[in-house]
């Protein structure tokens, strides 16, 4: 009901080649994160498959049938979009109506699948407002009921949350979460903040300069990232990717190690640093050590409050089995 | 953000800003009140500002003069027909404009304003000539479709600038939600531009209710309005300052109101859209 | 049948308007559209529509100017059966001259004027002069300077000085008339730089600057009346139509004050007044030229100057068309200014308007196509001169240019 | 946004308004520029033949013409010059808070409603009106002699009526670019100890530069075909006949239209150096 | 060099007493952060300290001299906007030097202190720019830059990071620190956001409808929060607030435990409840807890990877001495 195919899809805008050619597998009912830096083609990617460009080559399949050619409207797709894209000028009830209206669905139906959409969303008591009206959160409900009545194969998203401030963003990215849950209809979610990508997926999409570098569940990637790029790239604070002697010491060009695989103590270790500027959460510390002689910084995390100052000289040692070892060109070595 | 004025700052600046106020509506004010004057009053040496019989015998030999409700009614169905047919031929080529920019776009936009300037006496003749063979001389439908033509680019261009202001996102949601492009323009385009649009057509019927030149020219008694109206009273009314007062406030009063009632939108379409 | 009317939106003209049930109720199947503009976008509307032949109007106001230039190019229907009863041969014969080419009547006259002096009697008097019938310039500047009185915002004498061919040249080329100069020789040479033009021109522009109103070269027709109503103009030297205005006690302040002169002469055989005639013709491209007809001898007949009589009083009748009119003794009575008019149309003669001969017609302007935009430029110059932008040498040796190019331009 | 299909649509959406300013355009231009190179006399009957570039030399070698261009430089300079000027200072002024804020906007916008035609019978006749004008009251009251506006000063009082009309405009783009104006940039100068005057200079006037290239580009397209004003006061003299004036004159009064239309030509010409000069700086700021 | 003192500070928007009589104390060098939700009166404190708002009443003392009257140029204060309030038509050069320019510095002194802090800040590569051709975080560094060169006894920053986004956050946020740290110049930092609180506050002021509600530094905040509004503001995720029975086993109103001091098993413990969403990071899971019949959620925060699956039942242990206990009118018992 909703297995979206990609095959040797490219998209050039005039000369410049935003996606080379790419093939692509979204399951049914998948829950697929694409992640990756500003500008490496994650928008485009899904404008690609919602219709709203053009593909300059290849096929999009969605259920196996071509989508290639099919406008936008007719591919059984929904999408949410990053500003919500409400019709400010519609109440809420008219906005979640109008791709009803457009497909001419009748009255008593649209009345029922609105009610229940709104009961889903919590919306019930908004259906009369306008989306002026509305706080950050309660329009991209509505962008999602809008979606929802459409009963789509699959939901596109972009950047849903990311005009919303940062405790309103945890709230819904766990209502969308449980949304999925509930329809388990594929979702196609587009993001660059990895603690998003991270809890939510099924199956993450690490796209950098529109390839992909790496496909896999969440934690396939925290554990063994594929090279240097999504190592650095999902984990927060990020990996500490060392190079020279010490890499050398693992067979290797560059080492990598998590700040909360490193063990800190005032008196010995395997590393010596001084300690630049430290971050006190109260539930965790972040020390940024320097002069190690491995890399301007390394970031480590201690639980808790642990008590180093500015200047203090600590030492650090690596769990031996959470490094990460990289080759030449960056990739993993296993 | 901005900071509380002081009360004492406050006054001063109301004390200005009426002043200057009062001193740029004072013309109007004066023909206004000069139009309630006897002609005799109207050129009272030292001049007299509110204590004076008021009379309005002045607005009915105007009326009994020239047929006033005429003039106005043609007036409205040119300045109005104008307006809307523009609006007509505008939305599209400023969706096309705003929403699917190519490399020429903006070049279009600035030849259309361009053709704004070319001078109108300078085509006179050979529109003169268009007209007639054409049968439009002194009809409301040939005036509607010049004036239609010459703010045509100002229209343009304000639609456009307010196109420009709506994200494509929405678009492409009404797009995805199945729309057709006709029902993208329609429901959600339109709709959403109404505040737009509204100053737009405002500030072109202003611009058309205005317009002296080829009203003048191109109509005779069956399509004339107001600018023809005043036209007869330019000369030997100009000692009657009563009657001539009386005149132009008819002449004027319809577009001031109407400005007036509106001036929220005006203010917005008169910026062109240029200054947020 | 509808037939639109352009008229110039003077006194008589909408007397005539409010007139005009008269005569729908006796022509019912015949509506009236009017369309009535200041003189100056009459001329220009009405030029172009017939240029173009455009056919907006069926009746057009036009003047002794347009009359036989058009007539020519065949624009013009010509005026002959205006019914049994419209008494032609009733026209003044110097109209009747002027509105016609070849010897065909193409406007029939809705009223005519020459100019003439009008004057205070009662400043007059002040001064200690006596007005003669037939006052030289040599008497009016002498009476002017008698008269001034600046600070009481007295003024010994309002001339036109707002520019057009209509306004200050008519005026002015009068003055240069009874001055003994001509604005062509026969062989169509502009004459501007003649010693008699310049001392028309500077007699002209002395007077107005030492004894005229301030803003004169502002004042047209319309100011300078208003001024002579107010009492602020010892004499005003102006067309003829003005004297029921000044006389009529309803708008004017020295009503029972005002005497009349002849049009002041220089000693050279001709004296500085004009004539002229608001007509009414019928455009060649007219689709109602019989509906248009009858109305225009409506306009124009003896009729009418009864009704205008039976309604507003004889004092108010368009003047100076009829023969008829001046024969009438209950006119002669009620208008004191009748005779003076009759005297100065009869004085005036388009044919041989100056001393020396001349290869155009027209007295106060040169009836030929170019007279408008040669009239207009040159009486830009001169009324430059009067606002005290230039001297009189300065104005009509660019006036002479100015002229020189415009009749090259026309290829003479 | 930008699948064929859109782009195909667009295409079709722009025709109308193309095609009928093209036609708008080009017909009656065209016609002009075959009027341009013949003998076109109406009155003499009508077309006379070819000439070449005679039209073009003799209106050029006209004494008009120099003037003609000269007057209308002025007035349009003179109009643009008044209303920024004032126009900023008046934005200024409206921009603080004061009682009644409403009104005297509506106060300051009413000009702008008003006719050319209208406006310029009523300055002319009830405020310059050397006898009965109010001006020329006020003069006498200060015991000063009246002053002849129309001809002593021609050209001010022409610029003055037509900036009249053009300041509510001006101020209006004027003020909302002011309000636009981010506060925090205006306590950031402030902070950085810049006292109000060099704020002004430095900070707000530069602001609204964009603004400034918006009302002269809007201004100068209008101006430069201003006829009602000068038809109606000075017809012209006193060296306010503007290039449309002249044209005017050579077309309808001396009804030479081959002349009038190689004139059209010119000031076509001229319209479009100055368009050509202000569309560079506001193409830039379209993209803004 | 750089002590502030509010005495009594009283400021009221016509009738809206906006800040109540408050007393604070900044003391020289220190890194001060005001943080509050939204409209508690943090910009309004911060613009009093600048002078771009006059104080209804009490008096402003900058190094002990009475401040109250002296407008913002002449306070010696730097502020750095949240909107960056750089002048758009001026080069970065300018806007740095404009303050210089202002205070008649000589031009070669402007040139070294502008060269010294576009040194300091990275921007030496951009000075001939405009600040409409850099990236937020760039932009926010000429700021900074343009703050440094007038040498201010004390610098005022806005939410001068809300405008970036989450990985730039991080980075500038050390960047301030670090600048602190270098030039001990005192510094009053708003934001409502408590990651930048805790990490970068010598002293966090938690504001509240302009009351003060504590003043300490950050663990003093984290550990001995004042009242439950401190307890629920500082700390992320939130403290899980139990009312009710449980609460009274205390001996108190309202019993609060972080997530982080929550054990969690599938065994045993002491509570019990029902996993609902779980957020993997990778380096830490949290799990919203429901049914647990104490509050809605509880939130527990696991380290590393932890594998429970939505519905599973699970058992809770919080760490006794980690529990706070507030009273009926939601002030801490001690
Ligand atoms: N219409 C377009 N014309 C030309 N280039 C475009 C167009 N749309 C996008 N691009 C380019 O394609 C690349 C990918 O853009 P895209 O919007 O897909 O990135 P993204 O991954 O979504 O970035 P972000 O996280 O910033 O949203 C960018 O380099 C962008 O400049
Ligand atoms: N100029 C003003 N006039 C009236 N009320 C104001 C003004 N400025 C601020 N306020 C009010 O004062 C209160 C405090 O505002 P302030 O801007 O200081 O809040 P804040 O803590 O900075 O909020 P935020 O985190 O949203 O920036 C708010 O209720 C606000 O509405
Ligand atoms: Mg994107
Ligand atoms: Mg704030």
């Amino acid at each position: 009901m909703g297995r979206i195919t990609l095959d040797k899809v490219v998209k050039r805008f005039g000369d410049v080649e935003v996606i080379p050619p790419l093939d692509l597998t979204i399951e049914d009912g998948e829950f697929t994160v694409f992640v990756g830096p500003s500008g490496c083609g994650k928008s485009t990617l899904l404008r690609l498959i919602a219709g709203l460009e053009d593909v300059t080559d290849g096929q999009i399949r969605i259920d196996g049938n071509d989508a290639t050619d099919i406008p936008p409207a007719k591919r059984g797709l929904a999408m949410v979009f990053q500003s919500y894209a409400l019709y400010p000028h519609m109440s809420v009830r008219k906005n979640i109506a109008f791709p009803m209206r457009m497909a001419g669905i009748p009255e008593d139906e649209q009345k029922r699948r609105i009610d229940a959409a709104a009961k889903a969303l919590n919306l019930t008591d908004y259906l009369e407002r306008r989306p002026g009206q509305l706080s950050g959160g309660q329009r991209q409900r509505v962008a999602i009921g809008r979606a929802i009545v459409r009963e789509p194969a699959a939901f596109l998203f972009d950047e849903p949350l990311s005009n919303l401030d940062a405790a309103l963003r945890v709230g819904m990215r766990m209502e969308i979460s449980e949304l999925h849950a509930k329809l388990k209809t594929t979702m196609i979610y587009v993001t660059h903040d990895q603690v998003e990508a991270m809890t939510m997926a099924d199956k993450i999409v690490v796209l950098r300069a529109g390839y992909v570098e790496q496909v896999g569940s969440p934690l396939e990637l925290y554990r063994a990232p594929r090279n240097v790029f999504v190592a650095g790239f999902i984990g927060s604070p990020k990996m500490n990717l060392i190079d020279g002697a010490e890499a050398a010491k693992h067979d290797c060009k560059t080492i990598g190690v998590r700040p909360e695989h490193i063990a800190i103590s005032d008196s010995d270790g395997q590393w010596t640093g001084r300690v630049g500027v430290s971050e006190h959460l109260g539930s965790d510390t972040f020390f940024h050590i320097h002069d190690t002689g491995l890399a301007e910084t390394i970031t480590v995390r201690a639980d808790g409050e642990v008590g180093f100052r500015h200047g203090d000289t600590v030492y650090l040692t690596p769990r031996e089995d959470s490094i990460h070892r990289f080759d030449e060109q960056g990739l993993r070595i296993a | 953000m901005a900071r509380a004025a002081s009360p004492r700052r406050k006054a001063i600046t109301t004390l200005a800003a009426w002043s200057v106020g009062l001193l740029i509506f004072f013309p109007i004010l004066w023909t206004m009140l000069t139009s309630f004057k006897t002609e005799a009053t109207a050129i009272a040496d030292p001049p007299v500002f509110l204590f004076f019989d008021w009379t309005l015998e002045n607005y009915s030999v105007v009326q009994e003069r020239s047929d006033y409700m005429r003039f106005l009614w043609n007036s409205i169905i040119i300045a109005g027909g104008s307006t809307i047919l523009g609006i007509i031929v505008a939305v599209p080529a400023a969706w096309a404009m705003a929403f699917v920019p190519g490399r020429r776009t903006k070049d279009i936009l600035l030849w259309m304003l361009s053709t704004k300037m070319l001078p109108a006496v300078g085509v006179l003749y050979p529109m003169y000539l268009i007209f007639i063979q054409m049968g439009l001389l002194d009809t409301r439908i040939g005036l509607t479709i010049v004036l239609m033509l010459v703010n045509l680019p100002i229209i343009v261009w304000m639609l456009y600038t307010y196109f420009k202001e709506i994200p494509g996102e929405i678009l492409e949601a009404a797009r995805m939600d199945g729309a057709t492009l006709k029902e993208e323009i329609l429901y959600v385009l339109t709709p959403m531009a109404i505040p737009g649009i509204a100053s737009t057509l405002l500030l072109n019927v202003i611009l058309a209710w205005n317009e002296a030149f080829w009203t003048l020219n191109l109509t005779a008694a069956k399509a004339a309005p107001l600018t023809a109206f005043i036209a007869s009273y330019s000369s030997p009314e100009g000692l009657f300052y009563a009657k001539l007062s009386a005149a132009s406030t008819m002449a004027i009063a319809p577009i001031l109101i109407l400005g007036w009632f509106s001036q929220k939108q005006l203010v917005r379409g008169l910026t062109f859209g240029a200054v947020k | 049948e509808t037939i639109t009317i352009a008229t110039v939106n003077n006194g008589d003209m909408i007397r005539m308007q409010g007139l005009a049930e008269d005569f729908t109720s006796q022509n019912p199947d015949i509506q009236l559209e009017w369309v009535t503009l200041e003189e100056n976008v009459l001329r220009q509307r009405v030029t172009q529509d017939i240029a173009a032949n455009g056919g907006q109007f069926d009746v057009m106001t036009i003047g002794m100017y347009e009359t036989p230039i058009w007539a020519a190019q065949g624009w013009l229907e010509p005026l002959d059966n205006l019914g049994d009863d419209y008494d032609t041969d009733d026209i003044l014969p110097a109209m009747r001259a002027g509105l016609s080419y070849e010897d065909q009547l193409y406007a029939a006259p809705f009223y005519g004027e020459s100019s003439m002096v009008m004057y205070r009697t009662d400043l007059m008097e002040q001064a200690g002069l006596e007005m003669p019938e037939a006052p030289t310039w040599e008497f009016i500047a002498e009476a002017a300077e008698a008269m001034t009185d600046k600070d009481n915002e007295i003024y010994g004498v309002c001339l036109r000085g707002k520019a057009g061919w209509g306004e200050n040249m008519a005026f002015i080329t009068t003055v240069a008339n009874s001055f003994g100069a001509r604005w062509f020789n026969e062989d169509w040479e502009p004459q501007l730089d003649s010693p008699e033009w310049a001392e028309a021109v500077t007699f002209y522009n002395d007077l107005i600057q030492n004894y005229g109103p301030p803003g004169a070269s502002n004042n047209g027709f319309n100011e300078n009346l208003a001024l002579f109503q107010q009492g602020k103009c010892g004499m005003w030297i102006d067309a003829t139509v003005a004297a029921s205005f000044v006389t009529n006690p309803n708008d004017s302040t020295v009503a029972d004050s005002v005497g009349f002169a002849l049009a002041p002469d220089a000693g050279k055989g001709k004296r500085a007044n004009w004539l002229w005639a608001w007509a009414l013709a019928v455009p060649a491209g007219s689709d109602a030229t019989d509906a248009a007809k009858t109305f225009i001898a409506w306009a124009t007949s003896k009729d009418y100057l009864a009704l205008v009589a039976e309604n507003e009083g004889w004092a108010n009748v368009p003047p100076g068309s009829r023969t008829s009119l001046y024969e009438n003794e209950t006119y002669l009575e009620e208008a004191p200014f009748a005779q003076m008019t009759l005297d100065s149309i009869q004085a005036a003669d388009p044919n041989q308007p100056t001393v020396d001969p001349v290869p155009y017609v027209g007295v106060q302007y040169v009836a030929i196509p170019e007279w408008a935009g040669i009239g207009t430029s040159a009486g830009q110059e001169f009324s430059a001169m009067v606002a005290g932008q230039q001297t009189p040498e300065e104005a009509l040796s660019k006036a002479q240019a100015l002229v020189a190019d415009e009749m090259e331009a026309a290829g003479y | 946004m930008a699948t064929q299909h859109s782009r195909s649509a667009a295409r079709i959406m722009m025709a109308p308004a193309v095609i009928l300013l093209l036609g708008w355009m080009l017909v009656p231009l065209a016609m002009t520029l075959l009027f341009s190179f013949k003998q076109y006399l109406p009155l003499r009957g009508g077309d006379l033949g070819w000439v070449g570039f005679e039209n073009y030399v003799r209106f050029v070698s006209s004494s008009a013409f120099w003037p003609s261009v000269q007057a209308t430089l002025v007035i349009v300079g003179g109009v643009l010059a008044i209303t920024i000027c004032f126009g900023v200072l008046l934005a200024m002024l409206l921009d603080q808070p004061f009682w009644g804020q409403g009104i005297v906007r509506i106060l300051v916008i009413a000009p702008f409603f008003v006719m050319p035609t209208v406006s310029a019978l009523v300055w002319k006749n009830m405020f310059m009106d050397p006898v009965n004008g109010l001006f020329a009251h006020l003069w006498k009251f200060f015991g000063a002699d009246p002053v002849v506006w129309l001809s002593e000063a021609p050209l001010f009082s022409i610029v003055l009526i037509v900036s009249w009309q053009w300041l509510p405009f001006a101020t209006l783009i004027l003020l909302t670019a002011i309000q636009s104006l981010d506060s925090e940039q205006l306590e950031a100068s402030e902070m950085d100890g810049a006292p109000p005057l060099k704020r002004f200079w430095f900070i707000i006037l530069p602001h609204l530069s964009r603004a400034i290239t918006v009302v002269l580009l809007i201004q100068t397209i209008f101006l430069l075909s201003i006829f009602a004003e000068i038809f109606v006061t000075t017809q012209g003299s006193f060296g306010t006949r503007t290039l449309t004036y002249l044209i005017f004159q050579r077309v309808l009064e001396s009804q030479n239209v081959g002349l009038g239309s190689a004139g059209g030509v010119y000031a076509i010409i001229l319209a479009n150096i100055v368009a050509i000069f202000l569309m560079r700086i506001v193409g830039k700021n379209l993209d803004a």
